[in-house]
């Protein structure tokens, strides 16, 4: 019954086919499909970042790169006897051990209060999550205001500091991680949401039923089941942090004292105020090896602690 | 009309062109100009460029304005990638800096034109034998005094002595309630280098030593931090001002509301004093005192500086566009009448400066900033920072006198930091 | 150990469209130490019921007792319960010990050496052992469904739940855990719930069966007896595979006619339709198995073969007739051919009528326990 | 009975205890979200105040007098706020386009496609997520530089559309697609790029809907890259605008106010539209959703 | 229409662990017209040979014809096959019609009304003409697998290839879907193999079973064939539900001894087994079904009843006698106590006896399909 001018013939191979056999026809249409990516990847970050390497162990001229000379690792050795680079590092510690336990801390709490069934919680959702649309732009600016002369943090916490807190050693960092905990807290907030969404309910019904209060719940059944979902929290909302520029640059410069001035800050000064490319290719490099470090450790901790 | 504008904007970007945006009639030469002026003096610029365009001698110009903090950065990106503009605002004494990325100007001024501006001024603009730069204006720092607060304490010094000036100090603290003396006139590192240079010049001290090209750092001496610790006095011991900054501009706001008596100032902060109307509040009296009461055997001169307008390289640039960009800079600094009325500077202009729209402006004739100023400049009573190849003014060496005026440093720390990265600087 | 006593019982949910009424007027004694059955198609409110007996969701109307304590508003630790969840609820992060001594910790005094002892006996008794240091995720899927039970087991609760325990794992492990679960309620006498959508588990494991279809209660029996007298044409339908054979007829005489057949039935049968029927329109139902092909001679119908079916020692036929279409059950050494006709009668004791439009089945006596004398099991 | 009794009271003070417990969810929550809205409320508030109320100094949270004087002038009379919305806009689609298409590609291509190589291929780009995006920021100015990018969008397009989270997001989304769809298509006669254009790419809607979302709001707010590489103030993006605008006016709150509250609204009505989308993207990104 | 011939076809596939051999060395004609069905356990190699037919893996070693042509080198599309699978492979976001009709538009040249009446036509056959505009996620399992099975016919290939295609289903629907397909098979007479884990499946719906165990086939015959005379413990043991009962056991002049059990058996049977065993370690096999309870008196075995298990008309009977368990199934009308002692025997014209190592039936012919005609079904 087949109607075989239909059916096209089991004898027949296209040209295409004649002409290259299977493997390499899929290498030939694998690779075309992959070129056009794989051309960004390696011009705008695979050469950039070998190109980096290569720059840092130079005294670069921005002007005329041409006229860069070699100089090994002194670049590297400088930044060790750097006191503005270690100033940066600590400060950046500083602003990642601040901001990253409060992030995590307050999405927590706003993913843990929306799990629950709340009159209004698309609008909740709405509130927490919208600060994260904003660019750090408006979100600096903004909250540099609220903490300016007439701002409401000045009005409302002038017992706790004189004059803006901007301008205090102390308070100055403090507030940026207030400003970034605020811009972050939405996505971490998104994410810990759907990993709470994602405990299957009949553990809570078994815990129940085993005589488990709420706490017990949270202990036994909540946290062990959001465990992934908090170690990405912690990692991406560390990694993220660690590059922290747009508030130090857009409330404090940097100061006062130095006391806020980031990596990516003084990164950002060595390349394009006081134009040490050289030099600030080994700063960059040595904040990627360092962040390579924080997630390879986050990854040894997530590690030994999955089965 | 807009759409089609935007439109082409945006194929600018993708195209990847320098982006001389329309605007002239067409066939003009266009001239791409960057500043940094905020503000009223935005105002006044903006009006002089529309003079000049207005003028139709085939020159249309495009002005630009960069926040003042990004400004040498986009500068030396733009000049390193082949975008930079024709004419740029800088400072004067920035010559040996911005040398790599302008070139002279000898050979497109037209005659005379040396002639035209004060010698002191053009002095400044010449880096190693070459005119660099025109200047529109000579500003400099002073004593601003709130006369009703001095009159209310009762105080009338002798603005030459300190001791003198410290006990009409003392006087008014205890006597109202207003603070005696503010060092900064605003909340920067280039504000407290600025004042630093005057008190540390008056106490014979030196922040560099040495020729243009070949600087030591000087300052880290004795006098240096004698006088650093009489700056930070002002907020310590003295009691004469508070170690706090509500905002940048926290001490015009205090001036300006009788809060404050004195404080070191440029010329052109009377803009600051204006209300929204662009006038001076009517109940303000002050007076613009020269600031030669610090202690010391050294010179009584006072820091100036010049606003200057530059030419950066770009490939691009026709030659008949540098000649067109010189056009414009002489035209803008010598025909800049505004620049003193309303912006509040002397202009480097001679003949401007002199003029009788200058002369009979209430700054000149009322209040005396500019005529104090053109004085001290007549009388050589000013001197230029510094000509060195870096960017001197910026934070990374003056923040910690910042912050040891607001007492976040000691001053031996904040010295010590502050010249040893001015030293690191200069040797680079 | 205690039975359990539905009194009227209603839940409602809450949604959008109103309320949802899951279980409705349901009431139900299970006996102490049986082991009932909840059956019926999803959704029907298996899950609703039990859940309510375990205090996992309100009642809203009715009362249920455990012994003879109200439960209604007693938390579900405090009821004396225990649950087997369909897919297990193990505690991942648990150990298997873990899992099964954490109500133990929390819900009695007991020393953590006693705990052990009781963790380790069950374990011994459900044949995980030498599982109890391991995780749940590493466990097959039989090992899980052992661990569940043997939580359950462990806390020696008054009542067993299960909310269809089996229905996670593959064929031949459900069935050999049938028999597991079956042997354990027989050893502890436990009085035990169980929930299942699949009929041929509730036939095989219960002492009696409940059969639930929207919220409410079609019949209550012995696996006998739901198969062997169905109330309405849903148990009929629901209870045995491959189902009843239903043809729409009606009673003229002592004959059926439907759409391609016509069949004599007794007089006494006949007599029994006619007198609960409230129409004219019925249902005639027998079981594939209960079709006889020994053809006697007598009052026969024929059909077409259109399928055979060889399944083991049993055969399927599947025989047509215009549009009507008859699946009988025959011995797997019973010989036909592919399009063959086929006679075949309908032994009258296994024959049912229904009423067309309220399903009932107009030839059991109204006591539905009746007559189950003849085909009731014994174990 | 006594025994339900108190089983009873008990429950009376369980629901009590629920009620209160309610009560403190919502005071807790709701309290939060009016926390986190104070900032925006001073944005508006501010860029309505009059300069005279302003300059004052005194703090208000509604203040005596309301102007929109601001507003209306940049809504009508400052075209270049429009001219950066434009280029925002533009930088941010193109950016989008590019992404959605060259990482569904390659995405393709390693999950479905079979050649040698493209384990390591994936893995590389796997682990450039390790490298964070600023630490290349001067290398990469160089090489900008040397390409003449300098102060074009593609300067900013092309380093952000080499990243390698579209890549890392569709592979993993690609990879569930059933294998048997693709052999279906293939017995049906389907070449590998009608594989791609017709089944797989209609079938990833909802990921690629949520990258898109995503990169556009990523490439909208790039803050640091686009301050580096635009010096024109025509081509200015919204972020480097406002922040400039602020510079300029750093006396005036209530422009600045008005100008980032422009600034933020195209955003605000995108994440008004697409609020689930946006919130899944982001629960996707952390394999969480 | 054309058979298809399977000769010494090995496939391979790499693994970190060295190559795994998913398919070894396999032979098989499928007739033409013939409806073939591979059954095997999980990862025995089912899929990978069926798709080494239709194209999607290729063939490490050996040949494939179909018809006449060797496909080993033709793309999938044009080797004139349609497949089904387990999911269907519905493109989701094409309506039914898109689906049927994609195949014809771009390996064909028809006209699109030509393709359109075919898809139309296939559609009413399958009866799912109206469900045409609809797309897969809005059709139920069964629609969804017309719609597949559709889509394969409308090619109208000279193969049909089946690769589970009924697994998503419930139950009662997979029964209906089965006889459907034979239906239209037997209409259509296209060659078809079809791929199933289930026994029954393979036992009810084909012309012949090829069982394969780790990539090789263990035996090839009709559905009767290996039911009554399998060729090793294996099939044995895979085949028939419940399984086959295993006991080990020793020869002892014309008595079997097992653990707990000895058994005479005919002589000229335990002649067949001395002469083919090669130790002495057996394993005798008896299907639950072939169990005879009604006891004759003479050998008979007794053990105790543990479990009894109604289904339907069947009773299962599950008995043990020390470390001895024996499944047996009986009539549903016998009547038995928990605890009490069965007697049964064993028939002889049902026993297996396996050579414990190898495996192998030890009492069947070597040429397998001998003795078939006692049993065999013609349909
Ligand atoms: N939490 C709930 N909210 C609203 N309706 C619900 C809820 N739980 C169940 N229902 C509804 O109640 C009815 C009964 O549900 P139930 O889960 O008890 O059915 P079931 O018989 O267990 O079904 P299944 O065999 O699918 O598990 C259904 O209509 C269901 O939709
Ligand atoms: N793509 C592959 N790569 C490596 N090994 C494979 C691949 N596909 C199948 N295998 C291996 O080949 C063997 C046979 O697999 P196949 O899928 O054919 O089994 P099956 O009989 O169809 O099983 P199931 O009933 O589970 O579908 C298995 O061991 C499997 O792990
Ligand atoms: O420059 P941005 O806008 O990407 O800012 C990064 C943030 O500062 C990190 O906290
Ligand atoms: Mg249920
Ligand atoms: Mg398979």
């Amino acid at each position: 019954m087949s109607n075989v001018e239909t059916v096209a013939d089991a004898g027949t191979a296209s040209r295409w086919e004649q002409l290259f056999d299977r493997s390499t026809r899929e290498l030939l249409v694998g690779l075309l499909f992959a070129a056009p990516y794989l051309a960004l990847f390696t011009v705008f970050l695979l050469y950039p970042l070998l190109k980096g390497l290569y720059m840092s162990l130079h005294e670069w001229n921005f002007l005329e790169p041409s006229k860069s000379t070699f100089v090994g690792l002194e670049n590297y050795a400088r930044l060790l006897n750097d006191p503005a680079f270690w100033n940066a590092l600590w400060n950046t510690l500083e602003f990642v051990g601040m901001t990253v336990p409060l992030i995590v801390g307050l999405s927590l709490v706003l993913a843990l209060g929306l799990n629950q069934e709340l009159k209004g919680s698309r609008i909740l959702q709405f509130i927490y999550f919208s600060p994260y649309v904003l660019t750090v732009a408006v979100v600096g600016i903004v909250w540099a205001q609220m903490f300016a002369q007439s701002g409401v943090g000045t009005q409302y916490f002038s017992w706790l500091f004189s004059g803006s807190p901007l301008n205090s050693k102390f308070w100055a960092m403090p507030v940026i991680v207030i400003t970034t905990v605020w811009w972050q807290a939405g996505f971490y907030f998104a994410v810990l949401l759907a990993s709470r969404q994602n405990v299957p309910e009949r553990l809570y019904e078994a815990a129940r039923l085993d005589g488990a209060g709420p706490w017990r719940m949270f202990r036994d059944v909540t946290l062990p089941h959001m465990k992934n979902g908090l170690l990405f929290v912690v990692i991406a909302s560390t990694i993220f942090q660690f590059q922290v520029f747009g508030q130090p640059y857009l409330m404090t410069k940097g100061g006062p004292v130095g006391n806020t001035e980031t990596l990516v800050y003084y990164l950002y000064q060595l390349g394009f105020q006081t134009r040490e490319l050289g030099f600030g290719s080994a700063v960059g490099y040595t904040l990627l090896l360092i962040l390579i470090g924080v997630s390879a450790l986050n990854y040894v901790i997530v590690g030994t602690n999955d089965e | 009309g807009a759409t089609l504008a935007t439109g082409l904007a945006g194929c600018a970007g993708l195209t990847g062109g320098s982006g001389s945006d329309g605007g002239g009639s067409s066939g003009d030469v266009e001239i791409d100009y960057w500043m940094y002026f905020g503000a009223q003096e935005r105002e006044e610029m903006t009006a002089l460029i529309k003079e000049f365009n207005s003028l139709d001698n085939g020159i249309h110009v495009n002005e630009q304005g960069i926040p003042f903090s990004e400004f040498l950065n986009k500068l030396f990106t733009a000049a390193n990638s082949g975008n930079a503009p024709h004419v740029a605002s800088y400072y004067g004494s920035y010559g040996r800096h911005l040398e790599p990325i302008t070139h002279p100007i000898d050979d497109y001024l037209s005659n005379g034109a040396k002639n035209k501006y004060f010698d002191i001024a053009w002095e400044n603009l010449q880096v190693e034998g070459s005119t660099y730069a025109l200047p529109i204006d000579i500003h400099g720092k002073a004593l601003y005094t709130n006369d009703s607060v001095l009159e209310s304490a009762g105080v009338d010094p002798d603005f030459t002595d300190w001791n003198a000036f410290s006990s009409a100090c003392d006087t008014i603290v205890s006597d109202t309630d207003a603070r005696a003396f503010s060092f900064l006139n605003w909340k920067s590192g280039q504000a407290a280098f600025r004042a630093y240079l005057i008190a540390l010049t008056q106490a014979g001290g030196d922040v560099v030593t040495g020729e243009p090209g070949n600087y030591q750092v000087a300052y880290d001496s004795e006098v240096g931090k004698q006088t650093a610790e009489l700056m930070t006095k002002v907020t310590g011991d003295f009691g004469w001002d508070v170690p706090q900054f509500q905002s940048d501009s926290a001490r015009v706001e205090d001036f300006l509301a009788g809060d404050l008596a004195t404080f070191i100032a440029g010329t052109w902060s009377v803009n600051n004093f204006e209300n929204e109307d662009g006038e001076l509040p009517e109940d303000l009296s002050f007076s613009f005192q020269k600031p030669f009461f610090f202690p010391g055997e050294g010179d009584d001169v006072a820091w100036c500086e010049s606003n200057s307008l530059y030419f950066p390289t770009n490939p691009d640039h026709s030659e008949e566009e540098k000649q067109a960009a010189v056009e414009f800079a002489e035209y803008v600094t010598q025909n800049n009448t505004l620049w003193a009325s309303a912006g509040g500077h002397l202009p480097a202009a001679e003949a401007v400066a002199t003029s009788s729209e200058v002369k009979n402006t209430p700054l000149w004739k009322e209040y005396g900033t500019i005529k104090t100023m053109y004085e001290m400049v007549s009388n050589k009573k000013v001197r230029y920072q510094p000509k060195t190849s870096i960017h001197i003014n910026s934070d990374r060496f003056w923040g910690p006198f910042l912050d040891m005026y607001i007492q976040n440093t000691d001053v031996q720390s904040g010295v010590t930091t502050s010249a040893n990265a001015l030293k690191q600087a200069l040797e680079q | 150990m205690s039975g359990i006593t539905i009194d009227h019982v209603r839940k409602e949910y809450d949604s959008d469209s109103g309320p949802i009424r899951a279980v409705d007027d349901v009431s139900l004694d299970v006996e102490d130490g049986e082991f009932l059955t909840i059956v019926g198609p999803s959704g029907s409110g298996k899950s609703t019921l039990l859940r309510m007996i375990a205090g996992l969701e309100d009642i809203t109307k009715g009362e249920i007792r455990i012994g003879d304590t109200v439960v209604n508003n007693i938390a579900p630790q405090n009821r004396g319960v225990a649950m087997v969840f369909q897919n297990y609820a193990l505690y991942p992060h648990m150990s298997v010990r873990q899992n099964m001594s954490y109500g133990l910790k929390l819900t009695t005094d007991l020393g953590s050496e006693e705990i052990s002892r009781r963790v380790e006996d069950t374990a011994e008794m459900m044949g995980i052992g030498d599982l109890l240091d391991k995780k749940p995720n590493n466990l097959s899927g039989g090992q899980q469904q052992r661990v569940a039970t043997g939580r359950a087991i462990v806390r020696q609760p008054k009542v067993f739940l299960f909310d269809e325990p089996l229905s996670n794992l593959d064929a031949k492990l459900r069935l050999h855990m049938r028999t597991e679960l079956q042997r354990i309620q027989e050893e502890l006498e436990t009085t035990s719930v169980y929930v299942t959508h699949d009929q041929t588990e509730a036939m095989t494991m219960s002492d009696r069966i409940v059969i639930l279809s929207d919220g409410t209660i079609q019949q209550v029996g012995t696996p006998a007896e739901v198969y062997a007298e169905p109330v309405n044409r849903f148990v009929a339908d629901f209870i045995g595979s491959p189902s009843m054979n239903f043809f729409d007829v009606e009673l003229a005489g002592e004959a059926l006619h439907g759409e391609d057949f016509e069949y004599q039935i007794p007089s006494e049968l006949a007599a029994t339709v006619e007198a609960n029927s409230v129409s004219d329109a019925l249902v005639l139902g027998i079981r594939p198995e209960h079709i006889s092909v020994e053809s006697d001679g007598e009052d026969t119908i024929t059909a077409e073969l259109d399928v055979l079916e060889h399944e083991g020692s049993d055969n399927y036929l599947y025989l047509s007739k215009g549009n009507t279409e008859w699946t009988v059950r025959v011995d797997g050494n019973t010989r036909f051919e592919w399009g063959e006709s086929v006679e075949f009668t309908l032994p009258s004791e296994h024959l049912h009528v229904f009423d067309a439009e309220t399903g009932e089945n107009l030839v059991v006596d109204e006591g539905m326990t009746a007559q189950t004398d003849e085909s009731s099991v014994t174990v | 009975m006594s025994n339900a009794d108190a089983s009873q009271s008990l429950t009376d003070r369980l629901t009590d205890r629920d009620t209160l417990y309610r009560i403190g969810l919502y005071v807790a929550m709701y309290g939060l979200a009016v926390v986190f809205f104070v900032p925006y409320w001073r944005m508006f508030q501010l860029s309505v105040t009059p300069m005279s109320v302003i300059s004052q100094g005194g703090f208000h949270w509604i203040p005596p007098e309301v102007t929109f004087a601001v507003w209306q002038r940049y809504l009508l009379e400052e075209p270049i706020i429009y001219q950066w919305a434009f280029n925002t806009l533009l930088i941010a689609s193109i950016t989008t386009f590019i992404v959605l298409v060259v990482d569904s590609m390659i995405a393709f291509s390693i999950t479905r496609l079979d050649w040698p190589g493209q384990g390591i291929v994936l893995a590389v780009i796997m682990a450039s997520f390790m490298i964070p995006g600023y630490v290349n920021i001067i290398p990469l100015y160089t090489l900008i530089n040397n390409l003449g990018l300098m102060n074009s969008y593609w300067a900013i397009i092309l380093p952000f559309a080499a990243g390698p989270l579209g890549v890392f997001l569709l592979v993993q989304f690609f990879r569930d697609i059933p294998e048997e769809l693709e052999e279906a298509a293939r017995l049906d006669g389907f070449s590998s790029l009608r594989i791609y254009a017709r089944i797989i790419l209609p079938l990833s809607t909802p990921i690629l809907t949520a990258l898109g979302l995503f990169v556009f709001i990523w490439s909208w707010n790039q803050f640091l890259w686009p301050l580096i590489v635009l010096n024109n103030d025509v081509l200015y993006t919204l972020p480097i605008g406002v922040v400039t605008l602020r510079d300029v006016n750093a006396l005036a709150p209530n422009v600045i106010m008005t100008s980032l509250a422009m600034a933020s609204l195209p955003l605000f009505i995108v994440f008004l539209l697409f609020q689930d989308k946006l919130i899944s993207s982001v629960q996707m990104q952390a394999g969480t959703g």
